[in-house]
């Protein structure tokens, strides 16, 4: 009897779905294990390393908080330090406060998203709307900062479009207590919740070397037990002056992930309440005049974003737009190698759990 | 020890996640949007607001704003800027580079419209605020 | 008389109006529990009518007749199934000995035809979303049938009116049989596949399961089907173990059949409450632990409270 | 220390390091063509064992990309940063997957968006872009703005309409 070639269901992971985001990928399935997991990227490719090629810097400072959606200080963050390393300028104490703070709150946020989001997948639909709920407390803050609630459009070269006031770091206190509090009621909620920890134990376990190999950095690369976190070993902005532990696990599986971006909600709580205690007084910005800078030189600026770590390698050839940005996105790395490796040999329901507890934001993957 | 406690954390956890029960006591946290919302942010990058006298039609505005939304038009005799809402994307870009602050951003968020012709606000829609 | 029953009171009117108004109860009672204000009374009916509006496809490769008619004999079977459950006295409208299986088999009918629809849709959700709702079959069935035959094997009575009268002159079964009470509600919830056990139509794995090719009217008839499968359930639940219509002082007459049906509705209310809460505080779980959570967890727990009950009912205690 | 690696490296490869620069726990060179897969092979055995990025940066004045490795140690916490330069007619260079599984998707993106070749990269399929049929469109010489004005825009159209 010939062989009879067995023909394996292929189920979409699809982008318009309510577990992927806007990403796409076709999973070979026998049975209910995943047997090959082949990821199709680019639906939210807006190419803004070519785009930004066309723009004055800015204009980039604003358009680049749109590469990763679910953190976008980080990019401003990223971009604004690359130039101003090239150019070699000095930004004032106060403004450095104000960067770092801002950076943490966009950590928080992330972080509760994220937390939103990997309950809606795991059907958990009641820490999802909570979730979504507390997100709004850190908009809020955006708002009165900045203007704006998600995109802040805060940065520019040399510093923080706006001072910060004093009904702002009330108003942070303020939430910082009550996100404390939420913190307690995510622990009995969600992470020591039954069928949470059914669905997250033991699910996508990677070992530290195949982290490393694949190129994980961020909470995926600290839950297998590396204590890499760019904010400590090649401290930015005002983190030197700052006290905050790296928190690692070492089970690498999606419930020692989910518990290091919780712990780092805590860390990140107490850092912003750090710098709110001793923000100094004195100019947030270096006055650049009416014209726009051009610069000559190259840079390669390194941050760590809620997700991992993220670079920017900037170069420029003296005209006001620089000559090519590379932005080294964290979610390219778990979406596309770190992904289809765990997929594998995994069952479908642990797809979605597996795909966000890497936290990958398609926005970010894509670019 | 280990399976009794590995049993009790089982049960703990099994029960505690009850606790939500709390919440049907206390007020949602969702806000009814039209009869209640969080009072509007004073620099809330809203609307724009154009100063017809202040401007000196320089078109600094037009050349920064990322997205093109901004061009000149001419009206009264002049040239003035004219704000396309659909393409903006409220970065304050333009109020931040103009040199003489004829061009600010208002805190007036509520700008749905039905076509996009009427997105597009001439110098006359601009220098005025809709009143509620 | 008995056309009345059959179309009007306990039968199919009454069982839409009720059903519609507990899932108002289900959306709006888990939205206060999410701290969110939720939907207004009138939903499930706009719902209803919405989706009867909406033009409704059938897959070309489904056969149609066979596609229209899998929602409307799982109507048709929860409806039959509600008839017997003696609602305001002792007396159902058309008592049997043996009519307890009956509505526990009518009961799991949906299920299977759940999966005809999945294998019908012939589309790769809603195959994968049949053979899920099979396997989660096998899952919560058997503690399901231990925890709703536990009342008659202890007492030998198989009719469920014989049952209610046992619990008028005793006390409730709850009082004997708690744990197979809680393990009925919690199967129950795996019947009705909600969220802990809502694999079958795991809206983010795969959209939708054996609902993903319904449309239009057969899918208003498909939500129709689940709502009134939930409170048939939640009522023969306070039927058997909370004692149905019974309250302290039970009135003889009319009256007194009206304050029993309401004190009735009050009972299911509490089944639904419990099983709301259920949805509300737990994620959905994969389908082995399904399986092997109801047959290493709530049947041993059926088991065991069953034959404590039985062993003291022969020393005589009981 | 970073001291002992560049004495390490200086001695191995003694003449091929050009304007190697160390700063601030970082050290910065750029290679040759020939010799730059033993390089980072030796790099990778000193314990650079995370490979940030692969960047690819198209000078077209002078008619060559620059590859530029970013790479982290994750004892010492040093990072060195590799450049080369290969010509930009066939650009084509030896894969580095075998070094490091994460290159596979770097070089498969700089692949599509550049059209650099890698020999030994085990897929080189299209990743972001959907049957494209112009030239990678991250280089130099491909205008963004001509290529959406034609496809996308009417002759003096305001909005964007998708044509056939």
């Amino acid at each position: 009897m010939e062989e009879r070639e067995i023909a394996f269901l292929t189920v979409p992971f699809g982008p318009q779905h309510p577990a992927s985001g806007h990403f796409h990928a076709l999973l070979k399935v026998d049975g209910e294990t995943v047997l090959e997991l082949e990821p199709h990227p680019g639906y939210l490719h807006r190419g803004f390393e070519k785009l930004m090629e066309y723009r004055v810097h800015p204009q980039n400072c604003v358009l680049v908080d749109r590469a990763d959606v679910l953190d976008p200080f980080s990019c401003e963050l990223g971009y604004a330090n690359a130039i101003e390393k090239i150019a070699g300028l000095e930004i004032p104490e106060r403004g450095r406060y104000i960067r770092t703070i801002m950076a943490e709150l966009g950590r928080i946020l992330s972080h509760i998203t994220w937390i939103g989001v990997l309950s809606m997948v795991l059907g958990f639909d009641s820490a999802n709307k909570i979730a979504w709920g507390d997100r709004e407390k850190i908009l809020r803050l955006n708002e009165i900062a900045t203007g704006g609630r998600l995109y802040p459009c805060y940065l520019c070269i040399g510093g923080v479009r706006r001072d910060i006031s004093r009904e702002f770091v009330d108003e942070t206190s303020k939430a910082l207590d009550y996100l404390e509090g939420q913190l307690s009621f995510y622990d009995y909620f969600v992470f020591k919740n039954e069928t949470f920890v059914m669905r997250m134990e033991k699910v996508g376990r990677m070992s530290a070397k195949e982290a490393i190999d694949l190129g994980a950095t961020g909470p995926n690369l600290r839950a297998c037990g590396i204590d890499y976190d760019v904010r400590k070993d090649e401290p930015y902005e005002v983190y030197p002056k700052v006290e905050f532990n790296v928190i690692t696990r070492e089970e690498g599986d999606a419930y020692a992930r989910s518990l290091c971006r919780r712990d780092e909600i805590a860390e990140s709580i107490s850092i912003v309440r750090q710098l709110l205690k001793n923000l100094p007084d004195g100019p947030y910005r270096v006055e650049l005049g009416p014209g726009c800078i051009t610069l000559e030189g190259e840079s390669y600026f390194c941050l760590e974003s809620a997700r991992g770590e993220k670079c920017f390698h900037v170069v420029s050839d003296g005209s006001p737009c620089p000559y090519r940005v590379k932005i080294r996105a964290p979610s390219f790395l778990h979406t596309l190698s770190e992904f289809p490796y765990l997929a594998r040999g995994s069952t479908i329901a642990d797809i979605p759990a597996i795909y966000w507890s890497l936290d990958s934001c398609p926005a970010d993957m894509d670019r | 020890m280990r399976k009794m406690g590995y049993l009790s954390d089982k049960f703990s956890r099994t029960f505690t996640p009850f606790g939500i029960v709390k919440n049907l006591f206390r007020k949602p946290m969702t806000l009814q949007f039209p009869y209640e919302s969080l009072p509007p942010v004073e620099g809330y990058r809203g609307r724009h607001v154009l100063d017809l006298d202040k401007c000196n039609g320089c078109c600094i505005c037009c050349m920064i704003c990322p997205n093109k939304a901004i061009g000149l038009v001419d009206f009264r005799g002049r040239k003035y800027p004219q704000v396309n809402l659909g393409k903006c994307c409220f970065c304050q870009l333009c109020e931040e580079y103009c040199n003489v602050k004829a061009i600010t951003l208002s805190k007036e968020a509520m700008m749905v419209t039905m076509d996009k012709e009427s997105a597009i606000l001439g110098p006359e829609a601009l220098s005025k605020l809709p009143t509620q | 008389m008995s056309i009345f029953y059959l179309i009007v009171f306990p039968g199919f009117i009454s069982l839409f109006l009720f059903s519609l108004l507990c899932e108002y109860i289900d959306r709006k009672v888990t939205a206060r529990l999410q701290s969110r204000v939720g939907p207004p009374f009138y939903q499930p009916w706009a719902d209803f009518i919405k989706l009867i509006s909406k033009e409704s496809l059938v897959p070309t490769m489904a056969d149609r007749k066979r596609f229209t008619a899998i929602p409307i004999f799982g109507i048709a079977a929860v409806v039959t199934a509600f008839i017997y459950i003696p609602l305001w006295s002792t007396k159902s409208p058309f008592p049997f000995t043996g009519d307890i299986v009956v509505v526990i088999y009518l009961l799991s009918l949906p299920t299977l035809l759940l999966f005809l629809a999945g294998w019908h849709s012939t589309n790769v959700f809603g195959t994968i979303g049949a053979t899920r709702g099979i396997t989660q079959l096998f899952g919560y069935e058997v503690p399901f049938l231990l925890a709703l035959l536990s009342p008659a094997l202890v007492t030998g009575i198989w009719s469920l009116s014989g049952i209610l009268n046992y619990q008028v002159e005793h006390t409730w079964f709850i009082a004997y049989l708690p744990l197979s009470f809680i393990v009925a509600i919690i199967s129950l919830g795996g019947k009705l596949e909600r969220i802990p056990f809502d694999i079958p139509h795991a809206a983010q794995e795969i959209a939708g399961g054996p609902f993903t090719e319904y449309s239009g009217a057969r899918l208003a008839l498909m939500h129709l089907m689940l709502d009134m499968e939930l409170f048939a359930g939640s009522a023969l639940i306070a039927a058997l173990f909370l004692g149905g219509f019974d309250y302290i002082g039970v009135m003889p007459g009319l009256a007194g059949s009206v304050v029993g049906f309401v004190v009735f509705l009050i009972k299911t209310l509490i089944v639904l409450f419990i099983l709301i809460c259920i949805k509300a505080a737990f994620a959905r779980i994969k389908i082995d632990q399904v399986i092997n959570m109801s047959l290493k967890w709530l049947a041993p727990m059926a088991l065991i409270q069953l034959l404590i009950t039985v062993g003291l009912k022969f020393a005589g205690v009981l | 220390m970073i001291s002992d690696i560049e004495s390490r490296l200086k001695s191995k490869f003694p003449d091929s390091l050009l304007n190697f620069v160390s700063k601030d726990k970082r050290i910065t060179f750029s290679v040759k063509k020939e010799e730059f897969y033993q390089i980072l092979s030796e790099l990778k055995d000193i314990g650079f064992n995370h490979l940030s990025d692969v960047t690819a940066v198209d000078y077209i004045d002078e008619q060559e990309f620059e590859l530029i490795y970013h790479l982290w140690s994750h004892q010492e916490k040093i990072r060195a940063i590799v450049k080369v330069r290969i010509p930009r007619e066939s650009p084509t260079v030896k894969s580095v997957v075998g070094l490091w599984t994460g290159a596979q998707i770097h070089e498969r993106e700089d692949h599509e968006l550049f059209g650099i070749n890698f020999e030994g990269n085990p897929n080189l399929a299209e990743l972001f872009l959907e049957d494209w049929e112009e030239i990678p469109p991250f280089r130099k010489d491909f205008d963004t703005r001509k290529y959406v004005k034609e496809k996308y825009y009417q002759e003096d159209e305001q909005y964007p309409i998708v044509k056939g």
